[in-house]
C-alpha cells in the first residue's frame, strides 16, 4: 500500500476530532475527503503533514512509517500540502516563495531556480515572477501556493480545500492544472473540497468524514447516493447530476 | 533551619505579590494590547519619583499624593499615545518607546539627579518569631496588588470595555465595522494600563529607593515575571511573581546571592522551553495559525 | 563651545593679571567625568572638587589664567570620542573623572598623543608599563582591600580581643564591586582570617531579607559590606527593620563614608566603621586647608563634601603646584610638563587631601596608600584612625 | 426611494484604479446579488460602503442620508452591517464573545442581545457546544459560520455578505441559502456576494455583475441565470 | 531589457558616490577626532549587518546583541592577558564562546517565537552579564586591559574596521542570495508555510544565530584592539540599543539598513560634543528625539522609502491610465 492512515485518533481536550481513522490510498490516485464543518478533515490533513501529533494510530508512507514526524521531514519524504487557510509569504516575490519549495531538494540555487521558474510556469504565473506575493489577488495566490507545493517534487499531495472562494470558471481551470499535477507529474492527490463538482470530476475514490469518523467510502457514485452521506452531508434536495459534468 | 526556609518563603510571596503587580501593566500592554512598551520601567521609575517628591519635598498628604500620582500617570500614558505611540507597527513602537525610555531616564537624572531618594521611614515587621517576619507595607502590597489584578482580569474578560478592547486589538477593522471606535478604545486602554503603573510605582516607592536607573532593574524581572505566565495572562503573572518571588528568596537563601540571577534566569529559559506559551496558559486555547 | 569653563574662576581670576600670562591664552585642564547615567552623582562631585580647587587657586597660576574642561563620559565609547574630541580642541593635560571608566584605555595612547594624564583610578591593572605621560595620582584597589581587612585584624586584636588566626568576618558585597572584595579574600587567607559568609549579591538586587536572615545565622565578628549607595540603604533598613545589629560594621568605603549615609537616619548609622581613603574629615593639624575645603563646598554646593570631590581637589593641587615651578610658557610643552610632574615631590600632609606625592618608575604614587577609619557618630563622620588624622576616639563595639 | 443607492463610484487603491463608475442599489426589503470573478472589485464595493477604504468619486446613500466616506463604526449603529470576506474573527476571543461583539452597537439592551444570541445559537448549534473555546481553534467551516452569525447579531436593516458560502458544507449551505431567504421575507435587505453563483442568482431579486471594476450587467436572478454570457464565465457551463 | 546610462543616474549611485568618498576622504583630512568617530560608525555598521542579519532577515529580535558583541571582546583580552594566545587564538576563542552561546540560543529560537525568544534571550544576556562581573579570569567588574604593545594607531585601527565593516556586508549579502537567506526570510515571514516546505526550522534558526554571533564575535575583537581594555559593559543595553537604533532607522533586513542608519551615531557625538556639560543630559534627549522623528516618519527605515523601492508596473495602474490617455491624444 502506497499510502496508509491506520486508526488515527487525535483529540483536543475533551474533542476527539479523529476516531480510529483509515484511508488507504493507491500510487497515481485521486482520493477525495469529504464532510460536514468540523468533521475532522483538516485535522487528519494536519496529523498526516506533522502539524498535529496523534494520539494513537499510525501513519505509513511509501513503505515507510511518517507518524508523527516534524513537518519538513514529511516533505521530504515526499508529502506536500497546501492549507485551508490559504497561507503565503506575503513579503517575497512569487519567484522567491516558490524558490523556498524548490529548495527543499535541490542544494545549488541555479538547478533550484530553474526548477522553481518551471512551476510557476505549470501554474501559468510565468508573467508575475516578480510580482510581491501581497499583490496577487486569491486566485492567483492558490496557483502561486500550489506551483510552491509542486516544487518540493512531492509523490502525494494534500490539497485542502484548495477551490473554496472561486468562481466556477475559476474552478474550472484550476481543475486542469490539478488534473495535470496527476497525469503528468504522476503526483498522488488527496483532496478536501466542499464544492462537489470537483470531487465528482476527479476523484476514483471518497472518504466521508462525520464526527471524526470514517462513515463510507467508495467510488463517487456510491459515496452520492448513500442515505448516510445524503443526510449528514449533501442534504436530500441536492441534484447530483448539477456538479456531474466536468 | 527550618524557621529560616520558613522565613524565606514569606517575604518572597510578599514580594513575588508585587513584583506581579509590576509585571502585570506590562503584561496587559503587551500581551492583551499588543504593545512592546519598552520605556515601561522609566514609567514605572518616573511614577516613583513623583511620589517620592510629592510626599517626601512637598509634603502632601498621601491619599492626595496617590490621586495625584494616578492622574499623572494617566495623563503620562494619554499623551505618550498621543504624541509617539499612534502608530501599530512593531518596530515603530520599540524604537519610540525605547527613545521615551532615554528622555525620561535623561530628564529625570537631570531634575532628580542620580542619587538614590527613599523615604526615611522604616517599615514596620510583623514577627511570627524573632527569626520569622515579614514587613508590614509588603504585606498590604501584596493583598492590594491581589485585588487589584483580579479586578483587573475580570474588567478584561467581563465587561463590554475589556471586550471591546481585546477585539480591536485582535481584528481593528472588524471591531470597528461592529462599531467600536477604535482608536479612542485603544487610547483608553492605554491610559488604563497606565493605572496599573502608577499603583505599581507608588508600592515600589513604599518599599524600597528609587533612582534613574531602577526602572531598568524592574523591568527585567516585570519581563520574566509576565511572560513565564503567558503574556496577557494577568492573573497568571500574580502567580509567577509569587513564584518568581519565592525562588529568589530560596536561592539566596539556601545557595547564596551570586547565583540568584543565573539561576533564576535560566530556571526561565528551561520554563519557556518547556512551554513556550507560559506556566499558566491553558493548551486548548493555543492554536496554530494554520 | 563645549565643556563651559567655570564661571568661578574667571571670576577669580579678575584680582591679578600678571603681565607674565597675560598674552598667553588660559591653560587648558580637562576632565572626562560621568555627568550623565547612573554614576552622574559622583562625576559632578568630581567636577565640584576640581572647581573649587581653581578657585581657591585663584583661577591663575603664576599669573596664567587657568581653565578647566568638563566632558561627560557616561560609557567607554562616549569617554574615549570626549576624549579625542577635547584633544582636537585643544587639550593636553587631563585629570580622570570618577568613574574614569577608560583611564586604562588612555593610559595605553598618552605617550602615542603626548597627553598628560594624571588618573585618579584604582584599577588595579592599570599601569601597562612604563610610560612618560601617564601617572597614577591616588590608591589603587589591591592596597584599599588589603587595607580594610588589615583594618578589621586591627580592629579585632585591639578590641574585640580575637586574634587574626581566630577572627571570622562576613563579606557582603554586590558584583559592581567584587574587585575590592578579591584583595581582601587573599589577605584574609594569607593572615588566616576565616571568611564565615560571603554574599557576593548582583547590581540589581533590591531585597535583602534572605541576606539579612543568613547573618542572623551566622556566627561572626565583623561585618564588611562593600556597597554602593544603591543597595546599601536598603541592606542597611533591612537590618534594622528585622531588628538586627552587626555588633561591628566596618564599611569598606564607596557609600559607607558618603554624607548621605546619615540620611539613614543616627540609630542606624551611629557607630558603623569605614575605612576609605582620606576623607574631608580628617584632623586638621594633619591636612591644612582640609576645613576650609569642607566648609567652602558645602556654602557654594548646599552638601557636605564627597571623598571624591578631595580626590577631584587634590589632583587639581598637584597640577598647580607642578606648575607653580614652571614658566607659563613652556607649559604648552607636555613633555616638559610630564618631566617636571615625574620629578615632582610633596610630603604627606603637604596637600589638603594629606596623600604625598612620590612617583616610582611606573609612575605609580608611593604616597597615596594611607587610609582613614572613620566612625558615624550621632549623623557625623568621625576620623578615628590612624592616630595622626583622627579626630575622635573609636567607640567599638559601639553601645548605644 | 432605494435603501442603499450607489452612483458612479470610483475607487481607488494604493495607485490602482479598482472601481469605476459603479451603480446599483437596494431596495427595502430586496435579495441583490454581485457575481463577478476574482479580484473584480466584489469586496472593495462592500468595503467602500461600509467606508472601510476611501472612494474617490461617486456617492453612497444610505436611506436617503449620503454616508460616503462615513467613520466605518458609525455603519453598525445605522443598521448596515457586513460580513467581511475570508473568516474575519477576532482569534483569541471565545465564540461566544465574537458573537457578542456583533451586539455591540446596542449592548445596553441586555434582553434584546441575549435573544439574538440564542436565535444564532439556534441557526449553528455547533457554536453553542463550543461556545467557550477561543475562534481560532475552530475549524474553516465553523469559523465562517462564526462570522456569519456574529452579523446576524447585529439585526442590521441591510445586511451585507461577502463570499457567503466559502468552505461550507453543501448541506449548511443548503440551510443557509433558505435562512437568509427568510430573513429577506421578514424584511431585511440583503447584498449578498457569492461564487456559488448559480444557487445565488436562484434565490435573487435582482443581480449585478462586475467585471474588473465595472458593472456590466443587471438583471433579475432569472435573467441572468438564463443569460449566455453569465453562463459560460460564472456558472461554468 | 538593457540600461542606458540613464537608468544609472539615481539617488542611489549618487548616495553611493557620496558614501565612498566619505570613506576615502576621512584618512585623508579627517583629524583624531573624526577618525575616532568614523571608526565608531563603521564598527556599528559592522554590528549592524549582524544584527540585520539575525532579526531582519530571520525574524528572531535580538534585544540584547551586545551579548555576542561582549562574548568577541572577552575571547580577545581573555586569550591576550589570560592564555597568552596569539591574537589569531583570542579571535577564535571569541568565536568558539559564540558558536557555544549561539546554539544554546538559535535552540531557544527554533522553539520560542516573537517576544518569547526575546525575552528568552534577555535571559541568557543576564546570566552571562552577570558572570562576567562575578569571575575573577574575567578581572571582575573592572575587566582586563590588552598589553600595551598591541596598540595600534587610529589611521591603522580605521582601515582595519574598514575593512571588516565590508566584509560584512558582503557576508550579508551573499547570505540573502543563497539558499541560506531565502530560507531564513521564509521562517521569517510565515514559520508553518517554511516548514511544510520542507525547511528544516531548527537547523537554520541555528545556524542564523552562529552566523551573526559570529559578525558580531569579530566586530568585538577589534573592539577590544581599539578600547585595548574592557568591562562588563561591553555587555551593557547601551550597545545594544545602538545597534538596533541603527538597524532600525536604516531599514530591517536590509544591507544597506545599517550603513542608512549610522548617522545616528555621528549625530550622538556630535551633540553630546557641543552640549555644555551643565546641559550633559539633554545630549541625550535631543538623540532620543531625532530617533523618536524617524521612527515615526519612515517606520520602515529609511530604505523603506519610496525612491529606493523598485518600480511596479501594473495594467490598472493609474498613472498608466494617465499615459495612455495623454498617448491617444
Ligand atoms: N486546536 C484545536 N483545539 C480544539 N478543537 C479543535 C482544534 N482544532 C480543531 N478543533 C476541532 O476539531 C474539529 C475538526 O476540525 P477540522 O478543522 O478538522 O474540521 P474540518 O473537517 O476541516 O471542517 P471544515 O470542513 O469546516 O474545514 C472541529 O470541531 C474543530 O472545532
Ligand atoms: N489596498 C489595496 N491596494 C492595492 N490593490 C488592492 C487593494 N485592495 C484590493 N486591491 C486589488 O483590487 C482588486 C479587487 O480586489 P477585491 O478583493 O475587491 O476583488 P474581489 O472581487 O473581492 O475578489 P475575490 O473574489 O478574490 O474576493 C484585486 O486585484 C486586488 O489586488
Ligand atoms: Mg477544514
Ligand atoms: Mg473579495
Amino acid at each position: 500500500m502506497f499510502f496508509k492512515v491506520e486508526n488515527s485518533t487525535i483529540a483536543f481536550g475533551g474533542l476527539v476530532a479523529n476516531k480510529d481513522v483509515n484511508v488507504e490510498v493507491e500510487k497515481g490516485q485521486i482520493v477525495g475527503l469529504i464532510g460536514p464543518n468540523g468533521a475532522g478533515k483538516s485535522t487528519l490533513f494536519k496529523s498526516i503533514s506533522g502539524f498535529n501529533k496523534i494520539d494513537s494510530g499510525h501513519i505509513w508512507f511509501d513503505g515507510r512509517e511518517i507518524t508523527n514526524l516534524e513537518p519538513n521531514h514529511v516533505c521530504k519524504a515526499g508529502i506536500a500540502c497546501t492549507f485551508q487557510k490559504a497561507q503565503s509569504f506575503a513579503d517575497m516575490t512569487l519567484e522567491e516563495s516558490v524558490l523556498v519549495g524548490a529548495y527543499c531538494r535541490r542544494k545549488s540555487k541555479k538547478e533550484a531556480l530553474a526548477y522553481a521558474r518551471e512551476m510557476i510556469g505549470f501554474v501559468g504565473l510565468a508573467e508575475k515572477q516578480t510580482v510581491k506575493i501581497s499583490k496577487l489577488n486569491m486566485y492567483e495566490r492558490k496557483k502561486a501556493e500550489l506551483a510552491a507545493a509542486l516544487a518540493t517534487q512531492p509523490q502525494m499531495l494534500l490539497l485542502d480545500e484548495l477551490f473554496a472562494g472561486l468562481v466556477p470558471t475559476e474552478v474550472g481551470y484550476i481543475l486542469e492544472y490539478v488534473k495535470k499535477v496527476n497525469r503528468e507529474l504522476g503526483i498522488t492527490l488527496l483532496i478536501v473540497e466542499h464544492v462537489l463538482k470537483v470531487i465528482m470530476s476527479l476523484c476514483d475514490k471518497i472518504y466521508v468524514l462525520e464526527y471524526g469518523q470514517i462513515i463510507a467510502s467508495g467510488s463517487p457514485a456510491e459515496v452520492t447516493s448513500d442515505p448516510k452521506v445524503i443526510k449528514a452531508y449533501l442534504g436530500d434536495d441536492y441534484d447530483v447530476t448539477a456538479d456531474q459534468q466536468p | 533551619m527550618g524557621s529560616a526556609i520558613l522565613g524565606y518563603v514569606l517575604n518572597g510571596i510578599c514580594i513575588g505579590g508585587v513584583y506581579g503587580l509590576v509585571s502585570s501593566a506590562w503584561s496587559f500592554q503587551c500581551g492583551a494590547l499588543k504593545f512592546a512598551n519598552f520605556a515601561y520601567g522609566a514609567s514605572i521609575m518616573l511614577s516613583m519619583y513623583i511620589t517620592y517628591f510629592s510626599i517626601r519635598e512637598w509634603n502632601i498628604p498621601l491619599p492626595i499624593a496617590v490621586l495625584i500620582v494616578l492622574v499623572m500617570d494617566i495623563c503620562l500614558g494619554f499623551l505618550m499615545r498621543k504624541t509617539v505611540l499612534w502608530r501599530h507597527d512593531r518596530n515603530t513602537q520599540i524604537l519610540c518607546t525605547m527613545g521615551l525610555s532615554l528622555i525620561i531616564i535623561n530628564l529625570v537624572d537631570f531634575v532628580f539627579t542620580s542619587y538614590p531618594r527613599d523615604f526615611g521611614i522604616l517599615e514596620t515587621r510583623i514577627f511570627f518569631t524573632d527569626s520569622i517576619s515579614i514587613g508590614r507595607t509588603q504585606l498590604i502590597c501584596f493583598v492590594m496588588s491581589a485585588v487589584i489584578l483580579i479586578t483587573f482580569q475580570m474588567f478584561l474578560s467581563k465587561t463590554w470595555t475589556g471586550r471591546s478592547i481585546r477585539a480591536v486589538v485582535q481584528n481593528k477593522e472588524v471591531a470597528t465595522l461592529m462599531g467600536v471606535k477604535g482608536a479612542r478604545t485603544l487610547d483608553l486602554a492605554f491610559a488604563l494600563s497606565y493605572i496599573l503603573i502608577a499603583v505599581a510605582g507608588i508600592m515600589l516607592m513604599s518599599m524600597y529607593q528609587v533612582e534613574p536607573a531602577y526602572g531598568d532593574r524592574m523591568q527585567s524581572i516585570a519581563f520574566i515575571v509576565c511572560v513565564s505566565a503567558g503574556l496577557g495572562n494577568l492573573s497568571g503573572a500574580f502567580m509567577s511573581g509569587i513564584l518568581v518571588g519565592v525562588l529568589e528568596q530560596l536561592i539566596v537563601g539556601l545557595l547564596g546571592a551570586q547565583f540568584r540571577t543565573p539561576i533564576l534566569y535560566g530556571l526561565f529559559v528551561i520554563i519557556l522551553l518547556a512551554r513556550p506559551h507560559g506556566i499558566f496558559t491553558r493548551k486548548q486555547n493555543v492554536a496554530r495559525s494554520i | 563651545a563645549c565643556g563651559g569653563s567655570d564661571p568661578s574662576s574667571a571670576a577669580g581670576a579678575g584680582s591679578s593679571g600678571a603681565a607674565a600670562g597675560g598674552e598667553l591664552p588660559p591653560f587648558k585642564i580637562s576632565m572626562i567625568t560621568q555627568l550623565t547615567g547612573n554614576n552622574s552623582f559622583g562625576g559632578h562631585e568630581y567636577q565640584y572638587g576640581a572647581e573649587l580647587a581653581l578657585e581657591h587657586q585663584g583661577g591663575e597660576v603664576n599669573g596664567r589664567k587657568i581653565e578647566l574642561v568638563f566632558a561627560d563620559g557616561p560609557n567607554t565609547d562616549a569617554t574615549v570620542s570626549e576624549f579625542e574630541r577635547l584633544y582636537n580642541e585643544g587639550s593636553r593635560v587631563f585629570l580622570s573623572g570618577y568613574g574614569c571608566i577608560s583611564d586604562r584605555t588612555f593610559a595605553a595612547m598618552c605617550d602615542e598623543m603626548k597627553v598628560l594624564y594624571l588618573s585618579l583610578a584604582w584599577d588595579y591593572d592599570l599601569i601597562q608599563g612604563p610610560s612618560d605621560y601617564f601617572f597614577r595620582g591616588g590608591a589603587n584597589v589591591t592596597a584599599f582591600g588589603s587595607g580594610v581587612m588589615e583594618q578589621a585584624i586591627g580592629i579585632g586584636e585591639q578590641y574585640l580581643n580575637v586574634p587574626a588566626d581566630q577572627l571570622k568576618v562576613a563579606l557582603v558585597y554586590t558584583t559592581r564591586l567584587s574587585h575590592v572584595a578579591d584583595p581582601m579574600k587573599e589577605y584574609a587567607a594569607a593572615h588566616g582570617v576565616t571568611i564565615a559568609l560571603e554574599e557576593n549579591y548582583p547590581d540589581d538586587t533590591t531585597d535583602f531579607s534572605a541576606i539579612v536572615t543568613k547573618l542572623m545565622n551566622t556566627d561572626y565578628d565583623i561585618l564588611i559590606p562593600i556597597q554602593g549607595a544603591a543597595d546599601g540603604t536598603p541592606f542597611q533598613k533591612k537590618l534594622h527593620e528585622m531588628n538586627y545589629t552587626p555588633n561591628v560594621t566596618l564599611g569598606a568605603g564607596c557609600y559607607y563614608d558618603t554624607p548621605n549615609f546619615a540620611d539613614l537616619g543616627n540609630e542606624i548609622t551611629d557607630g558603623i566603621l569605614t575605612q576609605s581613603y582620606t576623607t574631608p574629615y580628617i584632623a586638621e593639624g594633619a591636612a591644612p586647608g582640609i576645613t576650609k575645603f569642607r566648609e567652602d563646598f558645602e556654602a557654594k554646593y548646599g552638601h557636605k563634601p564627597l571623598a571624591h570631590a578631595l580626590q577631584a581637589y587634590g589632583g587639581m593641587q598637584i597640577y598647580f603646584k607642578v606648575l607653580e615651578t614652571m614658566d607659563p610658557a613652556d607649559w604648552d610643552d607636555t613633555a616638559k610638563l610630564a618631566e617636571a610632574l615625574k620629578n615632582f615631590k610633596a610630603e604627606e600632609g603637604d596637600l589638603v587631601w594629606y596623600w604625598g606625592v612620590d612617583f616610582d618608575e611606573l609612575n605609580n604614587n608611593t604616597l597615596a596608600n594611607q587610609f582613614v577609619v572613620n566612625q558615624w557618630v550621632d549623623g557625623e563622620l568621625k576620623c578615628v584612625f590612624p592616630d595622626f588624622l583622627k579626630t575622635d576616639e573609636a567607640v567599638i563595639p559601639w553601645k548605644g | 426611494m432605494m435603501l442603499l443607492q450607489i452612483s458612479n463610484l470610483e475607487v481607488v487603491l494604493g495607485g490602482l484604479q479598482i472601481l469605476q463608475d459603479v451603480s446599483l442599489g437596494v431596495n427595502e426589503g430586496e435579495l441583490v446579488v454581485v457575481v463577478g470573478a476574482n479580484g473584480a472589485g466584489k469586496s472593495t464595493l462592500l468595503r467602500t460602503i461600509c467606508g472601510m477604504n476611501p472612494c474617490a468619486a461617486g456617492k453612497v446613500e444610505f436611506c436617503g442620508r449620503e454616508i460616503t466616506n462615513q467613520a466605518s463604526h458609525d455603519g453598525a449603529g445605522e443598521g448596515l452591517c457586513m460580513v467581511p470576506e475570508g473568516r474575519q474573527l477576532f482569534p483569541e476571543l471565545t465564540a461566544r464573545e465574537n458573537l457578542l461583539m456583533g451586539a455591540y452597537h446596542y449592548r445596553k439592551d441586555k434582553k434584546r442581545v441575549l435573544d439574538n444570541l440564542e436565535r444564532c445559537y439556534a441557526m449553528f448549534p455547533v457554536l453553542k457546544k463550543y461556545e467557550g473555546r477561543i475562534a481560532s481553534t475552530f475549524s474553516g467551516g465553523e469559523q465562517q459560520m462564526i462570522s456569519i452569525a456574529r452579523g446576524l447579531m447585529s439585526d442590521p436593516r441591510i445586511m451585507m455578505i461577502d463570499e457567503l458560502s466559502l468552505g461550507l458544507a453543501p448541506l449548511v449551505v443548503e440551510e443557509l441559502f433558505k435562512t437568509i431567504k427568510q430573513l429577506n421575507a421578514t424584511g431585511m435587505s440583503i447584498l449578498l456576494i457569492e461564487q456559488n453563483a448559480r444557487q445565488a442568482l436562484r434565490i435573487a431579486d435582482r443581480a449585478y455583475v462586475l467585471e474588473s471594476g465595472k458593472i456590466t450587467m443587471e438583471g433579475t436572478g432569472q435573467e441572468l441565470l438564463n443569460n449566455d454570457r453569465v453562463k459560460e464565465a460564472y456558472l461554468g457551463l | 531589457m538593457k540600461k542606458d546610462l540613464k537608468d544609472y543616474l539615481n539617488i542611489k549611485t549618487l548616495l553611493l558616490v557620496l558614501l565612498v568618498a566619505l570613506v576615502i576622504f576621512i584618512p585623508v583630512w579627517g583629524n583624531r577626532r573624526y577618525m575616532n568617530i568614523a571608526i565608531l560608525v563603521l564598527m556599528y555598521i559592522g554590528l549592524g549587518e549582524s544584527w540585520n542579519l539575525l532579526s531582519g532577515m530571520s525574524g528572531l529580535f535580538s534585544i540584547a546583541h551586545a551579548l555576542f558583541f561582549g562574548l568577541g571582546v572577552y575571547g580577545m583580552t581573555i586569550g591576550m592577558t589570560k592564555l597568552g594566545l596569539p591574537v589569531v587564538g583570542g579571535i577564535l576563542l571569541g568565536l568558539a564562546a559564540n558558536v557555544v552561546m549561539a546554539l544554546i540560543v538559535g535552540f531557544v529560537g527554533s522553539k520560542l517565537s516573537g517576544l518569547y525568544f526575546t525575552m528568552a534571550l534577555i535571559a541568557l544576556h543576564a546570566i552571562i552579564y552577570t558572570l562576567a562581573g562575578q569571575m575573577s579570569f574575567t578581572g571582575y567588574a573592572l575587566g582586563l586591559s590588552m598589553p600595551r604593545e598591541y596598540l595600534m594607531s587610529r589611521r591603522a585601527l580605521y582601515f582595519l574596521v574598514l575593512g571588516l565593516a565590508i566584509l560584512m556586508m558582503l557576508i550579508f549579502v551573499w547570505v540573502r542570495k543563497s539558499r541560506i537567506g531565502t530560507n531564513f526570510v521564509a521562517l521569517k515571514e510565515n514559520p508553518d508555510l517554511a516548514v511544510s516546505l520542507g525547511s528544516n526550522i531548527r537547523g537554520w534558526r541555528i545556524l542564523a544565530v552562529i552566523i551573526s554571533a559570529m559578525m558580531a564575535s569579530i566586530m568585538g575583537a577589534f573592539y577590544a584592539f581599539y578600547m585595548m581594555a574592557n568591562t562588563p559593559e561591553v555587555f551593557a543595553s547601551t550597545i545594544s540599543l545602538r545597534i538596533i537604533m541603527v538597524c532600525m532607522v536604516g531599514g530591517l533586513g536590509n544591507v544597506w539598513g545599517p550603513v542608512m542608519g549610522c548617522w545616528l551615531i555621528v549625530f550622538d557625538e556630535l551633540v553630546r560634543g557641543v552640549m555644555p556639560s551643565k546641559f550633559a543630559s539633554f545630549a541625550v534627549v535631543v538623540y532620543a528625539l531625532v530617533l523618536i522623528v524617524m521612527a515615526l516618519l519612515k517606520p520602515k527605515g529609511i530604505m523603506g522609502s519610496k525612491i529606493f523601492q523598485p518600480k511596479e508596473t501594473d495594467a490598472r495602474s493609474v498613472e498608466n491610465k494617465k499615459a495612455a490617455a495623454k498617448a491617444q491624444k
